[in-house]
Parts: structure tokens; C-alpha cells; sequence
């Protein structure tokens, strides 16, 4: 594969305990993502803002690129030899992926769009198959608009209960009457990181709960699987929706990997095309998962894609992504604490990933984003998403920002320059 | 693209003033025409009051949150339609705002600064001319 | 831009009536498609199975690889510079689409993955909305599965009754009962253009007898957009979903165009974030339309791709390619009609577009269609999506050829001749 | 890629011979087994009657349509098993399948060889061993 081939970093990682990036294979990886070499008001471009999109590397762009110039056709229809090619890297990509989450079996991975779609897929199709009138649908407070509309929707279709984990003043996850909102509940769908304020929640604990209390337990995985690895097998979830965009990988792709048993059981969400056995003029049959869920022509390159960028992460090595991005998020807490008049939000370090949301006095978040920008410095300003959880807060937006396998050290100076910039503007001391 | 300000220029004095003390700020107790809306990009949230005499705005208060644009926009427009006919105030729009500011804006911020004269004209039932960006580019994702 | 710049094809035709493209244009088209320069089983590509997803030119490639070179980040949700242009250019994408099918405000272009889920979000947004016990859908004998199976499930759920155009030996559709048939309907679904038959049906004509029996109607566009003008005003129709695939754009990524006043009033579809406008925690309000249904992360890099493909077919000129692939049809009908042994299905010429379906003896078109590629020769071989039609047509499958721009005159001798190739395998005369 | 056979290679008389003249064509009137089953991907259709006697394979008879590749490898299928045990009938796998057309053929077209031999196996409830191509490739887009 020519993207793996280019990849500089593919030796083993031999050390017992995963070490973070030195400077030398930072700089290899750096030289990887053409967009850093972008300038944006003639500054160079500090991207803090992967928890929304991350860049992609050459790798990735190059893996799709050839698709299309040498075996793009539409797959699983086609007996000649391009269409053959792409069905088989189609699929391909579906088995490396689902490995890469600790499936055990391809069958249980679903292309989809993006997360968003995945968990609408399960709220339409286990959702309306299984919610009654009366039932429980338990969520928390930090979820993602994503993981909280469909809900939300399906709760009033079915007039269900919605009821809410609470979470703590510092951003954690209020377990202590856990098992009184889980008491009889159908389902339970939760976030493994938050993506404003970087928790990470203890997942193989909330499914084991979820199961004591006889729910199914749906994980968003959006956050958790660019920086960490991830194992569905040992959280003992049902439900892992997660999107490419956000891990090196192209927009349009993302995947829903859902434990056999249940998805066999469901009926389909999206139809046409793709999906069918048998079809007549007044009914029709259907074809076994994960055929079954994706209807239509799929996103062929964009899985092409998405398979490079797994390959990207994986020759990094997952533990290793993560305590590298962890040093980042110690350094750039430490750095804020020494800053005046700026709020940080969310846990200690230990329980959080490097998603960093923070106020600096009393400008707002839109103002100092575009204030960093001006610097070159790129940040998400708003409310993530997350409206309920600001609420929680009690801000109306935060900047946020976030770290990604390509972050450096300097740029977090630069960052906390910026920062200062935005309060000599406004005249904070 | 438009030329995008420099950010010294862009938060001169005034518009932090604007930003920090806004005008006409609070409610009216009777208000003849009164609306309330969210920018859902940035939750940026305003509400206007305004009483009417002879056709004209007799007086006007607003209440919102979010950024200095949005803020120091709406505060700017409020000293700016006082005794104003509705016809005149019919005729506002994103230039005058941008003109108040006195700098040109990328187009993601002039939606901040433009939350307010919506949220004017809507509250009198004026009709509302968006900007080209507006049309080119419609609601699109906001959070 | 850089598209734009690329494409040598820009000059305005000023022909009165649009001519086919002289072989200099064909062979100037074809440098453009890097992948015509693939020799699968060391023979040059014949690529005949555009009808089923085109190929792309570097136009498309290189826009979305400077997408993610240049200026990739979240969309509408940063304030930052680099997340501006890629709002910007998303948005510019939906306009441009819009006017290439005669939309009047980018309002009503609804992003989506391919024509399939736009089909599914009328069938679960409008449908469900509307369609009530008793009522009445009207479908054709000759839609593809994804505009059939949407229905049949939504008649299910809703114990409403369908209905079906029939198609008459040759592949028309038979219109004489059409009123009696469209009859206290609700919603007419049809297509514009066969996918297995090449039929071009009366949209503006069917549009209007679905309004006039008081039925919207819903247009598939997945074949008409591609290959000839198109324009809703015209058509005056309610709904229209196409994918960028068949139309020289990427995979990942199509287009519901959708009446205004219809849409206003649609509830969600798809949600979670990017659809929203205030969210509670166990409700909340929704955004205008497009946004409302536009949930998580859009197919940026692929709008922009499919921006790219709709320059291309504009400089190109859809009626010229409209009368290109109509002379290729027709020399191949001709050619065909002197072989022996091979049973062409459909209308004649003059009701027909490029899409030819036919079988040879008694071979069946799979290996028909292995055969064919042995000699470098795409073909589709099935039921296209379209089992009862097939039905209706008495064959189990067919081989199935499609043009586009990038067909000659000679890729039709080497088709024929592949033909022959297989006659001889099976021994026939 | 595996090496694809040529067309000549792939399409030799006796494979002919066996699509236009199945052996053990039609139906047994009092199966012991039975099953019918399609593959979405083309429509290709197999149906199987197997009869059994002291745990062995005593008569078969198939009906179909489909691809020469399906069907006749269907018929060799049922020439080859004949007489045989169910134990040695549950260990044939896709090598014998491939043996019996004496040919390596593409994935796409090795759904299609195996056809015959998957429905054989559930008329029987054997298992059925997937092979590496399908396991790496579930079913996929059918139509
Ligand atoms: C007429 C027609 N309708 C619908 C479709 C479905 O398109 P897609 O698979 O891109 O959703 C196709 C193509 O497969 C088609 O030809
Ligand atoms: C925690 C979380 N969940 C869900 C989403 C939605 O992802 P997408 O927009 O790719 O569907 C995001 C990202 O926006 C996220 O951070």
C-alpha cells in the first residue's frame, strides 16, 4: 500500500511503558500534514481545534486520491475487475477499522455519514423497535447535541422518560445515584470523553451498570477513539458510534459498530438500494448486516480513506497518542494557572483528556477566538454542542482548545501569547 | 474575502465602551413592538423593546449577551434609530451596522453584528434585506 | 479557482443548436480522467458503466485534495480564517448545485449522502408527517430500489395503499390509466430517467397530473442530472434527490432540492448537532431549513468535490452532452441490431438515453459481464436495483452499458467485438 | 489478487456442458433436507433436495438459475456427493468447490461458485465455513 509505505513512523514500538513523541518524531509527523504549512494573516497556523475536525496527513489524502485515479466504480455490483477492487478495499477498510475498535467480527461495523447519523440510527431502528410508552432512556448532562436530540425525539415520539446523570461542578460524572436513574431503564447512551471539557467517564463501569440495570449501553465514541485506545470487547458496550473526520480521516465517513445479536434483530433505517434480498412491488426482504443499514451507493473513497488513517494512528500507536497528548494538556494547564484572570474548565488532570475549555475575564468567547486567529492560533468559541452542559456551567460560551497528534509544546506559547494579546485588546490586566 | 481588520482596529475604545456600557440598555415597561433572538452559531442572544409615536421610534431598550460585536452592534443601533421613522428605520441595513462600526468584518462576525438589527426589524414587523453572505450562505450549521 | 482554471473546456458554445462533442473535445475530456489510462488485464479501460457511478476528472481530485491541503476545519462553527473558507466554500457548493438544477434559493438544497437517504428524508420526514391510513402512493414499474423500498415501508407502517404506473413491453411507462391510478393519491414518486432502460419519462407532464389529482410529486434524478438539463422550476415537481457519484462528482455526498414551503413545514429527520437552535435538556427547537436537515458534521471535502464536477458538466454544456451521448447510443443500437444473438430491452431511440441494457443467448449476463472484462470492458450485470421491473421484463438479469463525456465511437467497435468474444466462449453463433 | 483465470480457461467445455446440461436437475418428492436460497448480488438462485440414508448422501436434485459458474459448479456439486457421508460432505469447503472447477476465479465470482454448496449445507444444517474472502467481505452491497 503506498500509503504505508510513506509512513516514517511504522517501526515497532518496543518500550514497556508508552512514551510520548520526542521533538524528532513530532517534526516527522508535522511534515506529514500539508495544511501546517499554511499561513493564515501571515502567521503560522497553530491548530488547536481537532476535537472539532482533525487535518488530515499526505497518507490520507493520497489513499483517497489514488482511489480515484485508478479503481474508483461502484462495489459489490460490479464483476469487473476496478469495481472488484473497490469492493475489496471497501471492505477491507470495514475489517481494519473494526479491528482497530476491538470488534470482533466485521460484520458488527456499519458505515455511516458521521456519528450523529450512527446514533440516529440507533435511536430509529433499536429505538422505535424497543422504546414503549412509559419506558426509560437514560443520557447525562454532558452530552453532545448528537447524543441528546435523537433521544430527545424518540422520548416524545414514544412518550418514554428521559433522565439525566447529573455532572459535578468540576465536569465529572455524578455517579452517586446511578443505579436509582438507571432503575428499569431500556437504555443508556453516554459519552466516553467529553468534548468540552475533556472527561473521560469510566465506560467498562457505566456498561457493566447499564447491563445490572437490564439497558442497553450506547457509547459515543467520537472523542475517545482519536486519542485512546479502544476496545468495544472489554467495555462491554452494545452501541460505538464514531466519525473519521475527527481522527485523521476524511469528512463523510464515519461508523456505527453495534453488537451482533442486536443489530440481526433490527429491522432496517435508510432503504434502497444495497439493502435488499429479495424485492417486489408491494414488499421485499432484506439482506443480512452490515448490508442491511447502508442503503445507497456508500462513501467508497471516504472508507478508502478512513482505512489510511486508522493505519496513520495505529503505526503511532494508540497509548502512546494519548500520553502524548495528555504531556500537552499538563503543560498547557500549568501554563494557564500562571495566567491571570483565565477560567479553566472541567477536571483535574487525571481524569481528562487534552480538550481545554476556558473564559479569560470578561471577553467573550467569539471575541477572543477571533482575537487568536488574528495570531494564528485556530480555536473553537461557542457553546460545543453542548448547550445544556453551559447552561450546567453557568457560561454562555467557552473557547476551546484541543490537541492532536501534530501539537507542540511552542505552540502552546504561542497560544498563551495570544491569549495575552486578547486581554491587552481589552484592556484586562 | 473582504479585507478583515486588524483586531486592534476592530475592538477600538468605543466599541469596547459599547461592549462593557451598553446604551439604552434594560427594558421597556409597555413597549409597542418587543422580540427576542439567538444567534444558534454562538448562542449570542437579544432582545429589543420599542415603543412607537407618530411612525417613529420614541424610545427603545435592549437586553442580550454574547460577543462585543453583537453587543456594541445593538447598542449602537439603538442610539442610532431614536426619533427615526419607521420607514427610515425600514431602510437600515448591514452597511449602516457595518458603517457604525466603522471597519469591515469577516462573515462569520457580521452575523454577531447584524443579531441585532434582525431582531429591530422583526420585533416591527419591518421586512428584513439580508446581506449577500446571507443569501449565499444560508443558516448553515449553527452549533 | 483552480478548478475553473484547469478545465480547457471553458469557451462559451455559441452554436445555436448544441452539436456532440468533435473527437478533439472527447480527447481532450479524456486526458483529463486519469483513471482512463488503467490497462485492467493489460487492455485499455473501456469504462461503460457510468450509469452506476461515473468516473472522475482531475478537476474534482485536485479540489478536494487542495480542500484538505489548504483550508479543511468544521464548518460554521469557528470563527477562525481557515474554518471560514471551508464554510464559505460549502455554502458556495450548495448554491452552485442548486442553480445547476434551476433551484431559485439555495435554501431549499439539502445536502446528503446520495440520492437514497434523500429519497428516505421525504419518505420519513414528509411521509411520515402526511401519510395516513388509506392514503395513497404512487409509484412506477421501473423505479430503482431506493425509490421503492422507502415507500413500501412507510405503506407498511402506515397501512397506506400503493400504486404503480405500469411499464409496457418496451419500457415505457404506460400512461393510460394514469388518472384513474393517481386518483386521491398523496405523492407521486417516479423517476426521469430509467436506470436500467435508459426511458426518459415526461417529468414535467407527470408533475403536473400529480398536482392536479392533488399529489406531490417526488422526482428521482439520479440518471436525468447527469446527463441532460435539468430544471426544477421547469419540472415544477415538489422533491428532487440525485447523487453526485454519477455526475463526475465524489462518493459520500448527493442533493435533495425540496419546494420551500414544503420544507418549512417538515420536522426533523436526521438530528444532533448542526440542526439545532436552542436544546434543553428534554427539548428543543430546531433550525431553518437547509440546516434543520444537516445533522453532525457535513461531507465538506465532498461538497466542494461535487461544487467541482457541476463546473465541469457546466463548461461542458448539458445539452451538448445530452446530444453526445445520444449519437453514442445510437450508433450502438445501430451496431448492435446487425449482431446476432443479442435481445436489446427498452424504448427506441428517440425515448432513450445513453443506457443500454441486453442480453446475449443464453449467457447469462454475469459472465457475460466477466467476459467483457477480460477485454477491458465495464459493464453492469443484475438487476440494477430494479428487480421488478426484471420481472415484468421476464429476464433474471441483464448486461447493462452506459455512456458518458468520456465515450468514443471506438470504445463501442471494442464493446462489439468483446461481444463476439463471449459468443465464442459460449459457442454461439 | 489471486491469478484470475482466462476466459477460455474458466469457461472449458465440461463447465459449459454442466451449465446447459445439469446433472441431477430438478426435484426429489420426498426430501429429507430441503432449502432454497439466492445471492442478492446478482439474483442467482439455488434450490437443493438432498435424501439421506444410514447417515448418507442417497439421492440430490437441484434447480436454479443463474451464472454458468453458479450452476454448473451446483451440478458438479451434486455429481461429487452422491454416496458420500454427511460428516465428509460437512467438511468440504471452497477448495473443493474450486477444485472441482479446476480453476482460481475472482471474489465477486466465487460468491457465485459457492452458491450450490452454501444452500447444500443449510438444507442439512452443516455448517458452513466461511471462507478468508468472505469473512474479510460480509455480504456487502447486494444490489
Ligand atoms: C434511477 C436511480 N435511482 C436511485 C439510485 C440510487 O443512487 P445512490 O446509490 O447514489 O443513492 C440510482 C443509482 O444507483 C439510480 O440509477
Ligand atoms: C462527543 C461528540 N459526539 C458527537 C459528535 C458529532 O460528531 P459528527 O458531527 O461527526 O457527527 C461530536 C463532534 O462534533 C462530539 O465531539
Amino acid at each position: 500500500m503506498k500509503a504505508a509505505e510513506r509512513s516514517l513512523l511504522e517501526s515497532p514500538v518496543l518500550a514497556p511503558a508508552p512514551t510520548p513523541f520526542s521533538d524528532t518524531e513530532i517534526a516527522r509527523v508535522r511534515s506529514e500534514f500539508p495544511i501546517l504549512k499554511e499561513r493564515p494573516h501571515g502567521k503560522p497556523l497553530v491548530f488547536l481545534d481537532s476535537a472539532a475536525s482533525s487535518q488530515k496527513p499526505i497518507q490520507v489524502i493520497d489513499a483517497m486520491d489514488d482511489y480515484y485515479r485508478r479503481y474508483h466504480a461502484n462495489i459489490h455490483r460490479g464483476v469487473y475487475h476496478i469495481s472488484e477492487l473497490a469492493s475489496e478495499a471497501y471492505e477491507e477498510a470495514r475489517a481494519k477499522i473494526g479491528r482497530f475498535i476491538g470488534a470482533r467480527d466485521a460484520h458488527e461495523c456499519i458505515f455511516v455519514r458521521n456519528a450523529t447519523e450512527g446514533l440516529n440510527l440507533v435511536a430509529y431502528s433499536w429505538g422505535r423497535h424497543h422504546i414503549q410508552r412509559g419506558d426509560v432512556i437514560v443520557l447525562t448532562e454532558m452530552e453532545h447535541h448528537s447524543n441528546l436530540v435523537p433521544w430527545q425525539i424518540l422520548a416524545q415520539e414514544r412518550e418514554a422518560e428521559l433522565r439525566f446523570v447529573p455532572v459535578t461542578p468540576d465536569g465529572l460524572l455524578d455517579l452517586g445515584g446511578l443505579d436509582d436513574i438507571l432503575d428499569s431503564a431500556k437504555l443508556f447512551a453516554f459519552t466516553a470523553v467529553s468534548n468540552t471539557l475533556g472527561t473521560v467517564n469510566p465506560v467498562k463501569h457505566l456498561s457493566a451498570r447499564a447491563h445490572a440495570a437490564g439497558a442497553i449501553a450506547v457509547v459515543d465514541g467520537c472523542q475517545a477513539v482519536p486519542r485512546m485506545p479502544v476496545d468495544v470487547a472489554d467495555w462491554n458496550c452494545d452501541f460505538m458510534a464514531f466519525s473519521a473526520h475527527k481522527m485523521l480521516g476524511p469528512t463523510g465517513v464515519g461508523m456505527l459498530w453495534g453488537r451482533k445479536e442486536l443489530l440481526d434483530a433490527m429491522p432496517p433505517f435508510l432503504s434502497g438500494g444495497g439493502m435488499i434480498k429479495v424485492v417486489n412491488l408491494t414488499s421485499s426482504t432484506y439482506a443480512s448486516v452490515p448490508a442491511r443499514f447502508e442503503a445507497g451507493t456508500p462513501a467508497i473513497a471516504e472508507a478508502v480513506g478512513f482505512s489510511a488513517a486508522v493505519d496513520y494512528l495505529a503505526a503511532l500507536g494508540m497509548e502512546r497518542i494519548h500520553q502524548s497528548e495528555s504531556r500537552l494538556a499538563t503543560i498547557a494547564l500549568r501554563r494557564l494557572a500562571e495566567q491571570s484572570n483565565i477560567t479553566v474548565y472541567g477536571p483535574p488532570m487525571e481524569q481528562r483528556t487534552g480538550v481545554i475549555s476556558l473564559t479569560v475575564g470578561d471577553i467573550h468567547a467569539h471575541d477572543l477566538a477571533s482575537i487568536l486567529d488574528s495570531e494564528g492560533v485556530c480555536v473553537r468559541a461557542g457553546h460545543h454542542c453542548n448547550q445544556p452542559l453551559m447552561e450546567k456551567l453557568g457560561v454562555p460560551a467557552t473557547a476551546r482548545a484541543s490537541f492532536y497528534v501534530y501539537n507542540t509544546v511552542e505552540e502552546i506559547e504561542v497560544f498563551i501569547a495570544a491569549l495575552d494579546k486578547a486581554k491587552r485588546i481589552f484592556k484586562i490586566a | 474575502m473582504k479585507d478583515i481588520a486588524g483586531m486592534d482596529e476592530l475592538y477600538r475604545d468605543f466599541i469596547l465602551d459599547h461592549y462593557r456600557n451598553p446604551r439604552n440598555a434594560g427594558t421597556l415597561e409597555h413597549p409597542d413592538a418587543s422580540f427576542e433572538d439567538v444567534n444558534p452559531l454562538c448562542g449570542d442572544k437579544i432582545r429589543m423593546d420599542v415603543s412607537v409615536r407618530d411612525g417613529a421610534v420614541a424610545d427603545v431598550r435592549f437586553r442580550g449577551r454574547g460577543c462585543a460585536i453583537s453587543q456594541a452592534s445593538a447598542s449602537l443601533l439603538t442610539e442610532d434609530i431614536k426619533g427615526k421613522s419607521l420607514a427610515e428605520v425600514e431602510r437600515l441595513n448591514a452597511d449602516d451596522v457595518v458603517a457604525n462600526l466603522g471597519i469591515n468584518i469577516s462573515p462569520a462576525r457580521l452575523k454577531c453584528a447584524l443579531l441585532g438589527l434582525k431582531v429591530l426589524k422583526h420585533a416591527l414587523a419591518l421586512e428584513y434585506q439580508p446581506t449577500e453572505e446571507e443569501k449565499a450562505y444560508p443558516d448553515g450549521q449553527p452549533s
